[in-house]
């Protein structure tokens, strides 16, 4: 018998149309997905009998350099089972207001025949109040239809307006980028209303802190095409195969075109297996490794041989050259502020003087005034805010000093603290000496601190390691070996493979990071460790180089327009973006669960230091740091009254009433009174976002102080102990919010706990647009079919 | 009246060189400068509507972001040409924006990124600000218009715009920081460059100023375990929270695929070492708790994960496969952020600085979560 | 020589994330509906451990695929004699609890529930039931798991480990997962259409695609036994045992299979391969470390004269052989030797090909118990991979550790070769020396790093026309057909009485 | 007259529908033909209900068929009374066996709320006519004793005329109750296969024991050069 048996029969094979049907569809639309995931992936959807079957991912992107791998096909195993969200059983298909809340509505309705009055009413009565309250979270919703939600929405607004002013109804949506008309729908509605908008970036702790504090940006990062042009990659917290998902075969193919690959996470997680190494340092420890690589680097390519690449890229893009003063503090010679171009005597006349800052020219020995600072960008003089190596005020062409070591007048020991093992070591500095208009001052370079910083011993005196394996000595290889229970050796080979690849490549070295270190305390520091490495090896601002760091679709590409759409800037200038961590800390009362920071943050001692985050909060908003919203334990239209009243005619005389009010206390920010009544936040939407659960950080107290419903915490007050200026009640609110209206296209944890959810038409149903990060391209949001049963775009539902 | 802090990007950036407070009578409070300013607005309620539905004539006064601005009242005149697009507020004609692919297309006329005669003009004024030669990185590209039909027929990659800080010409990949280091132009910062050393008075006295290295907070003195009691075995272990598999935040998790690819639920991850000491196996549940709340799940046990601490992936949601607590009388247990609470790093809130000024989602404090501890035991009782 | 085409698949594991996107992709079109539910026709496991269908590998219990007998083969736990004597109950069947017993969660509740003192909640259901249920299993239970006592230590492939190379399986410094992802195999010996008493399931002629036909499947179920790589599954619905078509309406569309399609790590690749039939019987009754050689050298050469000329001469089209001279599957079988089949030793010839991964260099603890992973070269040598090469040759060559060494040396040949190129900072005969050794040279290992790093979509999937027009010939005119498609009223594959 | 209903109309009711019902759901509804079989959703009762259900009725319906086409044969092999007493008392036994297998089998279907969920009512139905064909047989073959002697010179007659289309009741008119309930009720389920899953019976593989194990289909031999105009199945073009 041979072994095949061949049958034609084309009949016999007519059953394959049972599978073939299955595949057939009747139209494709290209859409995305609007979630906070940085893919931006363009898909298409497959309609088939009016209803959408499945998507697949779109092919067509366009080719960047042909030396680079292609984009297609980006998409994940989340994006591609979107399709189940929208026939599913948890799809919010009709809008539904809580039980409790209707009945004690339509009660007061019928008996005062009117909604705001109606409203006013259950808010006036503190039984009602809590009776709706109380029930959140726990069932009884009731199908409504669109006009009986929008009757008590609408209700609750201008309720809020007129009593406590529009500044208490808030808005919380996140990420733009992802569906930005969507948020620019609720943001525009808020914003012309006078409500306020709650930022997210931060609060989802996304935001790194290390890029404004360097870079002043608050993120700018490469392309996922760009990590294949890197020569070496190291990767930290973040799990590419998880959370970057349609971006990892860039790393994974470039592995295959030559690329080192280093992984750090305590896990053995999913992007560990692409390493050639994995690195599990001890948990919120990188940094520490970062200090010892840098420490390493600065030694052995900074000064032991000059790498003249390092060196012309560090004189020429960071604040290395500038000078710093010294200064004396309790007896110690410390580090301080940067010398001010206005106070020298050449440059004292200068316009914004204490805002320019000063270099020497090497070949001279002069001080120069180096344009591009923040005094030429604010000088009103056009032309001089740039790079060049041109002394801005005189143009004349200079090259920066980066050390004093070989021209300085002494050398001192000054002072610096090493946190980790609590050590604090003398060492030496070179200074030079500068006439001031306020005498001699003693200055050194910003390079010159960082050596002496990370304990590169220049024979300049003082407690400098002598050796890789001090195990004490900042920021020795040795030194992080406990923190990060890493061993030396690891540090030494990395570092010098990473200076190799940087030297001879020109700064292709990156660093990929996320929120697995961003979502540490100290997670500027971590940042700040690990981009020291990269600039010092001239990495930064270099194709394959970079601090890419990825957590959160933050990109929202053509923001130019965008910002004055979503703000309603188009028809009038003041809007309130509040600082949401800052809010919630302080409004859902968990300053009052918090100690003193002090106490478990690691910091010098003084007055500034030693202040509760509470009170921080209250001086950071008095003196324009940061905003808070609602402002004044007053409605704003009554200060203005008021202002009116007393005189006040011009927009500056209402100012001027206003903080002679502040001045005398008659009026008082809200911030620094949170728990009185009239400061509470009234009204909040929620649209495009998990905010009662999933970006709650705080959940229980959000349940206890928002919404006054049941929750699982028993936390201790603690902060009446270290608080001053702000004021601390003795009853804890709880319920402070009136109403919570949430739109959702499924039933979350946040809907769930609403008193109204609106249907919100999903991603496969409704126009928007879509940037992220990742890659440069903008993608639609497309209607493949209309928005499903009672659903609408959020767009439409804000209009 | 409308509150606002002293911004990035504008001259207020060169506001507070030292840190002084009006309020303790250490300067006098000046609006703007040692204080936030403040802004006085006319609000109309009865048309918010119609602003709402069309595009207003601010427009005309240029568009900026992140410092880069540009004049497009000509492109707004143009948009009031199109007769189909059109609303009327008080008599007069604006673009509208009353449905959603108005707005689109409002957003992308009017952008540098995908108008490319607004990035040139972007770049011209970049030119002016810095004396540099820079409008040459547009010129090819002064032509492009990409509207939302555009994007729906094929997937374009935009401008590049001076915006963004990434050079694309000669389809180069996007890497930040090109634009500076090519084109010196400077950094939004204080000095203009990459900043090594912070001098903001509140980086100094926090001990910041120089990159440098702190330990994490210690449970203790974070006091997330005060009152918390262990009713079996239980270990206190640091709970990392990373971003999951099987969900982008809490989108998805409750899929009826993600569930099944994973276990039906977000367990709690435990190294093998911590288990075996807390007498739980895998898939066994177990409840994981401090002073702010509680999460019940169960357990996955493996050696790739190292001992001391646990992860549970976030986001979960608390509407799905969540029992009741037992730690805590037997209600509905929460979800990750159940065990949370906001802890605020002061200096990450000083302004009035340079680039340490206020913006939207550029500056302030984080909600960090990642120092959190919790006690881990098993649950003896399930119930829904 | 009996010169037939085939479409066979190459999975590049070094690029595989894990993602299961692919899983998905196949699901939403093909296995989203009742008695479908528990099925994934892709599947991705999580190595070491205990995949899907629990232990699937472990043919002591279930007796899928051949087993060698002489100078023949037979089935190892169906076939005519055997497979007819068990039919009224198949001991070496899976059951459903060997996958998982499908659920899904009352959400309904979270709408309907009335006003309580808690809060409601989705509980998880049965979905064959309906009844509440708490998973204990499911398609993909021991995802990332890696070194765990109750999966990965089960894993089939450790059997020939030392212990002391499990052990260190479960050490952080030695510990490592990789994915790997499973779909049906389309084997050249195709062990499932073997063992179908009803012959419901046969190749096709044209592609080498294996189907279950509905019509004439009676649910004896001995696709379900015979197939070691358990692809066949049971629908316990329609009584029809059903299986990954390849997705045969794509392909002949010109697309590529879904889960290819949607393969974000694109780490997949798809093509003809033109083999000898009557090398098969032979090749699969090859000794244990002769499998993968033998399998390979049915493989023939799509440019030579001969094999050309035997083709024609079997009616392959022109279009299908010039597919098979561009096909990459063919670059990376057998021009490069890079891509090995998965358990060659079931001996089914199977038709989806695995380039092993590079994973992390092994660590060790230094003289102060802290963690150190440092390494001599660059990457780090081969041997020190994490992974022991006998659990790889496990996976890809019936024990040959040779082979694998073979094909991991020639993947970090042409990292070494690229670095040389693209940054040029290590000893130039390190590269030198990686090539010569891997018997490779620059142009080759150029072609491999453009296949495996910057190929484009039509470049990874080269598929062959499908010319439905000659097979609508054969039964009603084309013209008709193009004017009554889809015309007519369609059943729904509802279970029999 | 009911004799005739039962012993006429029944069976050649049940036999033209078997014929024509079984061919018609074969060419219609192939997909519909299954074993439908549960031992994936419980794999262990099932294998000490169905191996002895099985094999029980295999060897009892080859024992009837062989008493049917031999009647002669079978006389001679009872004419030793031991030889009667093997095979009545290994048909008693294999009845039994298919009782004891179905017993578990309706008891594990019962029970196992994985089975009730894939139960049609025509299972339901298939039971309770599987009971009693097999409870009715037994009786028969304790109460009714030496079936194996009388069956060739009652039934053999009965089921013989029966297909030469000359239908001769008066042999059955007369046997107890119990052996006419058997003969209605296995008529009965003649006439069901084609609407039950007994249809499985009827596609026992016979044809995989000698085919090759490698099974390939074509669509089309390319070898050859097909006209247009000649179609396999004789359909002409009907546009153009």
């Amino acid at each position: 018998m041979s072994w095949i048996k061949d049958l034609i029969s084309p009949k016999t094979r007519k059953w394959e149309e049972f599978y073939r049907n299955r595949w057939q569809h009747d139209k494709v639309v290209r859409s995305t997905h609007g979630v906070n995931c940085t893919g931006g992936c363009s898909w298409n959807i497959h309609v088939k009998d009016g209803i959408v079957v499945w998507e697949t991912q779109a092919l067509d992107y366009p080719i960047l350099d042909k030396t680079l791998p292609p984009y297609e096909p980006r998409g994940c195993q989340r994006g591609i089972s979107f399709s189940w969200y929208l026939y599913s059983p948890i799809r919010v298909k009709y809008p539904m207001i809580r039980g409790a809340l209707v009945d004690l509505f339509n009660a007061e309705k019928a008996k005062t025949g009117d909604a705001l009055k109606a409203w006013a009413n259950i808010q006036a009565n503190p039984e009602a109040r809590r009776k709706y309250q109380k029930a959140r979270g726990k069932g009884g919703f009731r199908r409504a239809t669109w006009d009986e939600a929008k009757e008590i929405i609408a209700a609750s607004n201008i309720y809020t307006v007129k009593k406590y002013g529009s500044d208490r109804i808030t808005g919380f949506s996140p990420i733009p980028a992802m569906s930005m008309l969507s948020y620019a729908a609720g943001s525009r509605f808020l914003q012309l209303m006078g409500g306020v908008n709650l930022s997210f970036y931060d609060w989802y702790c996304d935001l790194p802190n290390s890029f404004p504090e360097i870079w002043g940006e608050q993120t700018d990062v490469a392309e996922s095409a760009d990590w294949y042009n890197s020569k070496f990659i190291a990767c930290m917290g973040a799990n590419l195969g998880m959370t970057r998902t349609p971006d990892v075969h860039f790393f994974a193919e470039s592995r295959h075109n030559g690329t080192k690959t280093v992984v750090f996470a305590p896990d053995f997680n999913m992007v560990a297996k692409y390493a050639d190494k994995w690195v599990p340092v001890h948990a919120g420890q990188d940094g520490a490794f970062w200090m010892a690589v840098t420490h390493v680097i600065l030694k052995e390519y900074h000064y032991d041989k000059q790498t003249p690449y390092f060196i012309d890229y560090t004189k020429k893009y960071t604040d290395s050259p500038f000078l710093v003063e010294v200064v004396e503090e309790e007896g110690k010679l410390v580090p301080g502020r940067l010398l001010r171009a206005g106070s020298v005597k050449k440059y004292k006349d200068i316009e914004k003087g204490e805002w320019k800052f000063l270099n020497i020219d090497s070949k001279s020995g002069d001080l120069v005034c180096p344009g591009g600072s923040s005094g030429h960008r604010w000088d009103g003089k056009d032309g001089n805010w740039n790079l060049k190596f041109e002394d801005a005020e005189t143009g004349k062409a200079y090259d920066p000093v980066l050390t004093l070591l070989e021209n300085n007048d002494e050398t001192l020991q000054l002072e610096f603290v090493e946190y980790g093992k609590n050590n604090t070591a003398q060492r030496g500095v070179p200074v030079k000496h500068i006439d001031t208009v306020n005498g001699k001052v003693k200055v050194t370079t910003v390079y010159d601190l960082i050596m002496a910083q990370y304990g590169v011993d220049r024979g300049l005196g003082g407690d400098y390691p002598k050796t890789y394996d001090e195990k004490e000595a900042a920021y020795t290889p040795a030194w992080q070996e406990i923190l990060t229970g890493i061993g030396p050796k690891t540090v030494l080979q990395f570092a010098r493979e990473w200076a190799r690849t940087a030297e001879t490549t020109h700064g292709k070295c990156s660093i990929i990071i996320g929120a697995g270190i961003n979502h540490w305390y100290h997670n500027n520091l971590i940042y700040r460790a690990g981009t020291m490495a990269l600039m010092l090896t001239g990495c930064i601002g270099v194709n394959g180089g970079g601090m890419n760091h990825y957590v959160g679709q933050e990109k929202l590409a053509p923001s130019d327009s965008w910002a004055t759409i979503m703000s309603g800037k188009d028809w009038q200038k003041g809007v309130r973006l509040q600082q949401a961590p800052i809010w919630h800390y302080i409004n859902s009362n968990q300053w009052r669960y918090d100690g003193n920071q002090a106490d478990y943050n690691t910091v010098p001692k003084n007055d500034l230091s030693s202040m509760h985050s509470a009170d921080m909060a209250v001086k950071a908003v008095r003196n324009g740091w940061m905003p808070f919203y609602p402002q004044y334990n007053k409605r704003n239209i009554d200060i203005v009254k008021d202002a009116e009243k007393a005189g006040a005619k011009t927009d500056d005389e209402i100012k001027d009433y206003v903080v002679g009010q502040l001045k005398k206390k008659e009026l008082v920010h809200s911030v620094a009174e949170p728990d009185e009544e009239v400061n509470f936040p009234r009204v909040w939407y929620i649209w495009r976002g998990n905010a009662i659960a999933g970006s709650a950080k705080g959940h229980e107290f959000f349940l206890k102080h928002y919404l006054g419903t049941h929750n699982n915490s028993i936390a201790e007050e603690v902060a009446d102990q270290f608080v001053k200026d702000i004021k601390v009640r003795s009853e804890n609110p709880e319920g402070k919010m009136d109403l919570i209206v949430n739109l959702n296209f499924r039933m979350d944890s946040s809907a769930l706990y609403s008193d109204i959810i609106l249907p919100a038409a999903s991603w496969y149903e409704k126009t928007d647009l879509n940037s992220t990060d990742m890659h440069s391209f903008i993608h639609p949001l497309s209607p493949a079919i209309a928005p499903v049963w009672e659903s609408k775009s959020d767009w439409v539902i804000f209009r | 009246m409308v509150n606002v802090p002293i911004l990035h990007d504008s001259a207020g950036e060169v506001s507070q060189t030292e840190v002084k407070d009006w309020s303790k009578g250490e300067c006098e409070p000046i609006p703007g400068k040692t204080m936030h300013d403040m802004v006085i607005v006319d609000r109309d309620y009865t048309k918010i509507y119609d602003k709402f539905i069309s595009l207003g004539p601010n427009v005309r006064n240029g568009l900026a972001a992140h410092g880069n601005g540009y004049q497009c009242a000509d492109f707004y005149e143009k948009m009031l040409d199109d007769k189909d697009h059109l609303q009327v507020v008080d008599g007069k004609v604006y673009p509208s924006l009353c449905e959603d692919e108005e707005a689109a297309n409002a957003v992308l006329y009017l952008s540098s990124l995908t108008n490319g005669e607004l990035s040139h003009r972007a770049y011209q004024n970049a030119e002016k600000r810095t004396g540099l030669k820079l409008a040459d990185i547009s010129e090819g590209a002064k032509d492009v218009r990409i509207n939302y039909k555009d994007l729906q027929a094929k997937i374009h990659r935009y401008n590049q715009s001076p915006v963004w800080s990434g050079l694309m010409n000669d389809d180069r990949a996007y890497s930040a920081f090109t634009y500076n280091v090519e084109r010196l132009v400077p950094w939004r910062t204080l000095t203009g460059r990459q900043h090594f050393y912070l001098d903001h008075e509140g980086y100094i006295k926090f001990g910041e100023h120089l990159p440098t290295y702190k330990p994490s907070p210690r449970p203790e003195a974070y006091g997330e375990l005060r009152k918390s009691v262990a009713t079996g075995r239980a270990k206190v272990l640091n709970v990392l929270t990373p971003h999951g598999k099987w969900h982008i935040h809490s989108t998805y998790g409750d899929t009826l695929r993600m569930l099944t690819l994973s276990r039906g639920m977000e367990p709690c991850w435990l190294s093998v070492e911590d288990a075996a000491e807390l007498g739980i196996q895998d898939n066994d549940w177990v409840e994981v708790f401090n002073d702010n709340g509680v999460y019940s799940t169960r357990a996955c046990v493996s050696a790739r994960i190292p001992k001391g601490v646990c992860f549970v992936y976030h986001a979960v949601e608390r509407t799905y496969s969540t029992p009741k607590s037992q730690i805590r009388g037997g209600k509905r247990s929460g979800m990750n952020n159940s065990f949370t609470r906001v802890h605020l790093k002061p200096n990450l809130m000083v302004g009035g600085y340079g680039q340490f000024t206020y913006h939207f989602n550029y500056w302030g404090p984080v909600g960090v979560n990642r120092d959190t501890h919790v006690l881990v035991q098993k649950m003896e009782k399930v119930e829904f | 020589m009996d010169i037939r085409s085939q479409i066979s698949m190459v999975f590049h594991l070094d690029k595989c994330i894990g993602c299961h996107t692919c899983s998905i992709a196949c699901k939403n079109i093909w296995t989203d509906r009742k008695g479908a539910e528990y099925m994934w026709w892709n599947n991705v496991e999580t190595k070491p451990g205990t995949g899907y269908p629990s232990k699937w590998e472990d043919q002591d219990t279930y007796k899928g695929g051949w087993e060698k007998k002489g100078n023949s083969i037979s089935l190892k736990g169906a076939g005519k004699f055997k497979g007819m004597k068990s039919l009224f109950h198949n001991s070496n069947m899976p059951v459903i609890d060997d996958y998982y017993e499908p659920w899904t969660y009352k959400y309904e509740n979270l709408f309907e529930a009335k006003e309580g003192d808690d809060q409601p909640i989705a509980r998880p259901v049965s979905l064959i039931t309906g009844e509440y249920i708490t998973p204990k299993s499911g398609p993909n239970w021991d995802d990332d798991l890696a070194g765990s006592e109750d999966y990965a230590k089960n894993d089939v492939n450790f059997k020939n480990l030392s212990p002391a190379e499990q052990e260190a399986m479960f050490q952080l410094e030695r510990m490592t997962l990789h994915y790997l992802p499973r779909m049906c195999n389309h084997c050249l010996n195709p062990a499932c259409v073997a063992a179908c008493p009803s012959g419901a399931i046969y190749k096709r002629g044209e592609d080498g695609v294996v189907l279950i036909n509905q019509k004439k499947c009676r649910a004896w179920r001995m696709c379900v036994t015979a197939c070691p790589y358990k692809k066949s599954y049971y629908n316990w619905n329609t009584g029809k045992s059903e299986k990954c078509v390849l997705c045969y309406p794509r392909l002949e569309a010109g697309q590529a299979p879904a889960c290819h399609h949607s393969c974000v790590g694109r780490i997949r690749y798809i093509g003809v391969m033109l083999y000898d039939a009557d090398k098969i019987e032979a090749a699969a009754a090859s000794n244990d470390e002769d499998l993968v050689q033998n399998q390979l050298d049915i493989y023939v050469d799509p440019n030579d004269p001969r094999v050309i000329a035997a083709a024609k001469e079997n009616g392959i089209h022109d279009s299908t052989i010039e597919c098979a001279q561009k096909s990459p599957v063919y670059k990376f079988v057998k021009e490069w030797g890079l891509a090995l089949p998965l358990h060659p030793e079931f001996r089914t010839l199977p038709n989806l090909f695995y380039v092993p991964p590079l994973l992390p260099t092994m660590a060790f603890v230094n003289e102060e118990g802290t963690y150190e992973t440092t390494s001599e070269n660059f990457w780090g040598a081969i041997e020190k991979s994490r992974l022991p090469m006998g659990y790889m040759a496990s996976l890809f060559s019936a024990g040959n550790e040779e082979t694998i060494k073979t094909v991991l040396k020639k993947l970090m040949a042409v990292r070494l070769h690229r670095r040389e190129e693209t940054v040029g900072d290590l000893p130039k005969e390190e590269a030198m020396g990686a090539m010569k050794d891997a018997v490779m040279d620059k142009e080759m290992a150029d072609a491999i790093f453009r296949l495996t790093s910057l190929p484009l979509f039509d470049q990874r999937f080269v598929i062959p026309p499908a010319h439905r027009e000659e097979a609508m010939e054969m039964l009603e005119s084309t013209a008709d057909v193009k004017g009554n498609s889809g015309f007519g009223f369609k059943e729904p594959p509802v279970r029999g009485l | 007259m009911s004799n005739n209903f039962f012993f006429i109309g029944l069976p050649y009711a049940a036999l033209v529908v078997l014929l024509v019902g079984s061919i018609m759901r074969y060419m219609n509804l192939g997909f519909k033909i299954s074993s439908l079989s549960s031992q994936f959703l419980e794999g262990k009762e099932l294998f000490y209900g169905s191996r002895p259900f099985h094999w029980g009725l295999v060897f009892l319906f080859f024992g009837h068929l062989v008493a049917f086409l031999f009647p002669r044969s079978v006389i001679a092999w009872n004419s030793v009374p031991v030889r009667l007493l093997i095979l009545e008392v290994s048909a008693l036994g294999f009845g039994l066996s298919a009782l004891f297998g179905l017993l578990i089998l309706v008891v594990r279907r019962a029970k196992n709320r994985r089975l009730i969920m894939v139960t049609s009512k025509m299972d339901v139905f298939v039971y309770v006519i599987l009971f009693t064909q097999i409870v009715s047989g037994l009786w028969v073959a304790y109460f009714v004793r030496w079936g194996s002697v009388w069956f060739p010179a009652v039934l053999t007659p009965y089921l013989k005329s029966i297909f030469l289309f000359d239908p001769d009741i008066s042999g059955v008119a007369a046997l107890p109750l119990s052996v006419q309930i058997h003969i209605v009720s296995a008529f009965t389920l003649i006439g069901m296969i084609p609407f039950t899953r007994f249809m499985h019976f009827l596609v026992y593989p016979f044809r995989y024991f000698y085919r090759p194990y490698q099974y390939v289909i074509w669509n089309w031999d390319r070898k050859k050069i097909r006209s247009s105009r000649k179609l396999v199945n004789g359909v002409r073009s009907k546009n153009n």
